[in-house]
């Protein structure tokens, strides 16, 4: 065991995937000399070279793009997206190539990219620093997209991601970078929780609280303090955004017969909508409320002085198992829907 | 109010490499002769018939289209100069990255061209299998292929190879974004690729002007990169210009760009109507420039093409022609089960629990027919 | 009152538009001398001029980003995007510049942009040409998002969305666009149902249907054909997508108490999540089955002679009216969720 | 396995044009002479003036952000005649379409600075009203803002005005396809619009021979677009190269590109560390041809700045860098509802909902505080 940041977490599981498969090749801006604007790739070029972390010309669908050519070509490229906002030039590549290319050739070309995407707000960046793109990948099929939330599940998750056959998306929690844990670095990949499991990271029996990557903190707070009020939450880390692999919370559910869901990015067909429309599909007969989210707005990411208001906290959520409880200390009146 | 388009100050040219005039004579160019000085008859007679099997094999799938049994099909009549003489060009290890229109380029590869049509009949994406054939499956959004197949010649470079990759794109492809990074890319990593552009002059009913003033070849030094631009229609002329660029890829020399002059004579697609765009005095024009008339005079002249070859030609080319009809007409609709197969490598339980409850659905009809006509709608 | 097919009616409303208002110009590739690939500007360039109906270079992201360029002057720009598998190069200039201007300059540029785009399957096209991608754009804050079924409101949305000073996307049911009817050309706008606003287009009790775009006739034959199984169905056409009216809507499902959703795009994230999610949160008490989506699956569009197989059709949007009833008849055993 | 980068052959070299030395000795340039003919000794002053404010200008900012009050702040050092030289070439009915570094641009166009600083601070994400200045919101995402131009451009043509759009791009910006598609577009329509590119030799930490193996103006050509090097350390020179491409594209000439060469010699925002990846011999000498420091030598030379000019401007710098820290540390932070307004223009019900119940749970709090500290984290 060792105590790692997050961000050392990921250089050490880039690093361990650099060592182990003569094919894994990382491209990104910046991601070289540099290290990375986060340092995330710190030491990587200078121990394993140029050729194998590349730094590429400014241009995101290029990045992509060639990604594709080089696994056609037997490589597992890890590609880095500086933010979350960059994304978007690289989106056509992701969505009509990456996605696409293996049912396309009826399985005879794999994509084992793993795109690797700083995500979420909270760090008083500019504009385009601090988007939640993960519901338009969740959206696309022929993707797998994931989010770890501490540094042992970013380690393990990035190493089964680069191994996975699958493109995978994975949303780094960027405002979790600096939070510190222990990681055991050696234990066999085979042996770990699949990359597609989410895992219950608090036990409760009053609501189920669902969230993932920079939350899942935010969430275990808010169950820490809910205690005081006597309420008991469960709280999931989803880890896998797509495929979710929803029987730990469909167990949940029916147990606690409540859900809250929250996430960073906006309300309307973020990942809350489709947890809350499963879930009501699959435990209708055991929820008491109606699923609950507690989102950001519907609105662009905001100036960072704005942003506390944007992004779930603790109060935020309470108010929303409140909400979910029926409780008349629930702040916003949110269930006098008309 | 005025209009937005104006003519251009200082339209740069380019030269023209050729190497057989549309009157099929043989003329000297300094940068290319070197190319094709070991090409003897017999192999400029083999480029012939690939020329000649490909346009039946063109006129052949046209008519399979309106006879039903194709949804669509891309024509490449009055291209095969330009892709009989690049896919020659390669060696098998070389790999191919093509546009939708490349078909004549899968047919010299080996692919089996019935499972080409599969795709314009709407049975798969595939046409045939990449590795098998060294060659990508056809790509339709324009320009993605250019940076996969700088991307993959990365890969070569990575891996010490001395071969190659070849994109091929059109004109109206030249200005996608994704065409400039690839130049930006290839230049940057040097890499072995060579962007072979097809300038048949149309993007759909767009004229090459729209896209550019100037000769597409000359985007290409301004990235380092060297242009060249080569009569399309010249089969021979083709052939030594990638041959070129070819031999500077595979010996550390990087990546280039050519221009093939040619012409689209065809429709954009079956769905589309040229008439309504374009006169026929540019057909007549470029009729007159026919890839495969002049290379028919030249081997006339060398006395390569008597009449028991080109008697043996032209069965062969019906021979394929009567195979693939055959062939395509019987290739068997897919399985519903088929539109879950391969989205992912590993398991998806999500994704195989839709495709359970749509079996057991569809299965819960039994022999009695859906009540339903599912799909209306019109051809594209 | 005119007969017109949907194209025609399309091209009817942009005719309006540039007769009524000098400041709109049309921008797309093909648009001009052919006319587009479906023909929807036929004529328009011969008689408005290649100023005002402009064939541009093969270029989505420049369409688009020239098109905020020309807002930024003052004009109103009508993009076409000639098939919905081609938006996607454009995407970061619509989800990081037009939705995002008017906020970013605290109301000083306004971005009266609509871009058209043909979308859906059912027309046997190669890949790429029968996507649905209009989650995305709902997902995406700053953007309004329509989609009309019929002639009449192929014509009335489209100059509102022309006259609307936000971004609007107007995704075109392209399997409907030789579908006839009677349009209304010389009612005034103002007079007009607002583009937002969903609608009611047939009445019934026992469950509500909504859909939106190519499957609102499906919904109605489907309606139709329930009839004769006692079964009342109430079809709900929702033309906006983004936002949602969502009155309507919620007013049906406290009558019927049941709701199914139809459309094409993929199932995880698709609308459908959304509008159960809000139905639930809204009609908690009022709901006697969990909210039924039938949609196509979540895969990459299928080649053409599967796509009958993936596209919602009269029978599976009849047995999801059966699973939201709780028929036995019901074929699917979705409820089975384990 | 080999690796990938490789020197390429046959490298382009351009003349930089240049009126001004590193030593400050006018030198004559055929091309822009004519440009400059009425540029007075007073007239060369005031640049110096604008140059010498905004370099105080830069360093207060700095100062601000490390003293907390600025989230950020991306200098441009360095970069001072590049800005001033090609923003003073303009009418103020010209567009400008800049970057997030050009805030000595939008000091010369009349921007209030502690607005400007608004953006860095995290207040707002516009620094001036586009329509006060004629000036666009700083772009964040590389390369989109010249899509902007063009198409603004192409509104002028419509529009019948010979005024221009002007866009600011990086050496770094040049590798996006949305730079391609702007040249591609502009030379199709032939817009007034003039690609004004800074390369300051750097995109973060990436030196600009990643992105290009030669000149980066010699891209221009290939789009029938003219491209000139000029040196971005020479204000007079940027000034004249600014005036001969807004001369074409205001008298139908269509657009051009000018690449100036300068130099970034801070980091690339103070969030960076230049020292990870630059060397202090390449600063030292670029430091050598500062652009402030060789106008002064002009000026001396041409007796143009005595002690009384000099303690001129350096009061009004000081002065400007008093108001701009006071105006930036009273800045008020924005009000909660703030978040939800000009999302839309027209009434949007599902976002006032979101508005009103929120601002109802903020206010249900009354005087009591929040229990969460809702933001953690880091500086960017
Ligand atoms: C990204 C994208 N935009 C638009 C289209 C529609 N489209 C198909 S082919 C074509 C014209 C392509 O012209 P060109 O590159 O010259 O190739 P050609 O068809 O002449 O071989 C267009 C616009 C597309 N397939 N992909
Ligand atoms: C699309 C996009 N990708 C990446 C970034 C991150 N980024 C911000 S500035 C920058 C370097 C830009 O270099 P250059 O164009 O030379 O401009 P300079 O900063 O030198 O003025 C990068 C990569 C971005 N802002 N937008
Ligand atoms: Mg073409
Ligand atoms: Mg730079």
């Amino acid at each position: 065991m060792t105590t790692l940041s997050l961000t050392q977490a990921i250089n050490a599981g880039l690093r361990r995937a650099l060592e182990e498969d003569p094919k894994v090749v990382l491209l990104g801006e910046d991601i070289g000399t540099l290290g990375g604007v986060f340092r995330v790739t710190d030491g990587l070029m200078k121990d394993f070279g140029s050729h194998r972390v590349i730094d590429t010309p400014l241009a995101e669908s290029a990045i992509i793009g060639t990604a594709v050519g080089l696994a056609y070509r037997g490589y597992r490229p890890v590609c880095e997206i500086q933010f979350d906002g960059f994304i978007y030039p690289g989106f056509d590549q992701i969505v009509s190539q990456v996605a696409k290319m293996h049912v396309r050739t009826q399985g005879a070309v794999r994509m084992p990219l793993t795109i690797r995407v700083p995500f979420g707000g909270g760090i008083g960046s500019p504009e385009h620093h601090s988007e939640s793109p993960e519901a338009y990948f969740v959206h696309t099929s022929g993707l797998r997209v994931i989010s770890p939330s501490n540094p042992q599940d970013a380690y393990t998750m990035l190493r089964q991601a680069i191994a996975c056959d699958d493109p995978v998306l994975y949303f780094e929690p960027k405002r979790r970078y600096h939070a510190k844990g222990e990681v055991e670095v050696d234990a066999p990949l085979v042996q770990a929780l699949p990359m597609g499991a989410s895992r219950i990271v608090a036990a409760g029996t009053d609501v189920s609280l669902v969230s993932y990557g920079p939350l899942v903190k935010t969430a275990l707070d808010a169950a820490i303090a809910a205690t005081a009020d006597g309420v008991s939450i469960e709280v999931i880390d989803l880890r896998s955004l797509s495929p979710i692999d929803y029987a730990p919370l469909v167990a949940s559910v029916r147990r606690t017969g409540r859900l809250v869901i929250t996430h960073e990015a906006g309300r309307t067909l973020g990942l809350g909508a489709e947890i809350a429309a499963v879930i009501t599909e699959r435990c209708f007969n055991y929820l008491e409320s109606a699923p609950v989210r507690v989102t950001g707005f519907d609105i662009p990411y905001p100036p960072s002085k704005l942003e506390k208001h944007h992004l779930p906290d603790l109060d935020r959520i309470l108010d929303g198992v409140d909400r979910a409880l029926g409780r008349p200390n629930s702040h916003t009146g949110m269930d006098d829907w008309a | 109010m005025s209009h937005l388009r104006q003519e251009p100050t200082g339209r740069d040219e380019m030269t023209m490499h050729q190497l057989i005039t549309a009157e099929g004579i043989r003329v000297a160019d300094a940068l290319l002769d070197e190319f094709v000085d070991d090409v003897d008859g017999e192999q400029l007679r083999n480029l012939y018939r690939d020329m000649v099997v490909i346009r039946r094999i063109d006129f052949e799938s046209t008519a399979l289209q309106r006879q039903g049994q194709l949804a669509l099909w891309p024509p490449l009549l009055g291209q095969e100069a330009s892709q009989v003489g690049s896919v020659r060009a390669l060696e098998d290890e070389d790999f191919i990255f093509p546009t939708y229109r490349e078909n004549g380029v899968a047919y010299c590869r080996g692919a089996k061209m019935a499972d080409a049509l599969g795709v314009w009949r709407g049975n798969t994406n595939i046409g045939w299998d990449p590795y098998e054939l060294n060659m990508a499956t056809p790509q339709i959004i324009i320009g993605a292929q250019t940076l996969h197949a700088t991307g993959y010649a990365m890969g070569l470079t990575l891996d010490g190879k001395d071969s190659m990759a070849l994109a091929y794109l059109g004109d109206g492809a030249t200005s996608q974004g994704d065409v400039h990074e690839s130049m930006v890319f290839a230049a940057s990593f040097q890499a072995p690729v060579v962007f072979f552009c097809q300038n048949n002059h149309w993007a759909i009913s767009e004229p090459v002007g729209l896209q550019s003033h100037v000769p597409l070849a000359g985007r290409a030094p301004g990235y380092g990169i060297p242009g060249l631009q080569v009569d399309g229609n010249d089969v021979l002329a083709v052939l030594a210009a990638t041959r070129w660029a070819a031999r500077r890829a595979r010996s550390g020399g990087g990546p280039s760009f050519i221009e093939a002059i040619t012409y689209r004579m065809g429709p954009h697609t079956t769905a589309d109507d040229p008439t309504r765009y374009r006169g026929v005095t540019e057909l007549e024009e470029w009729g007159a420039k026919d890839p495969i008339t002049r290379m028919h005079s030249y081997l006339l002249e060398l006395g390569m093409l008597d009449d028991g070859a080109q008697a043996a030609i032209a069965a062969e080319a019906d021979a394929v022609a009567a195979d693939l009809r055959l062939a395509c007409i019987s290739l068997p609709d897919p399985a519903p089960q088929a539109a879950f197969e391969h989205v992912y490598v590993d398991a998806h339980p999500l994704l195989e629990e839709q495709r359970v409850n749509y079996l057991a659905y569809l299965n819960s009809f039994g022999e009695q027919e859906k009540t339903s006509v599912t799909v209306q709608g019109s051809p594209s």
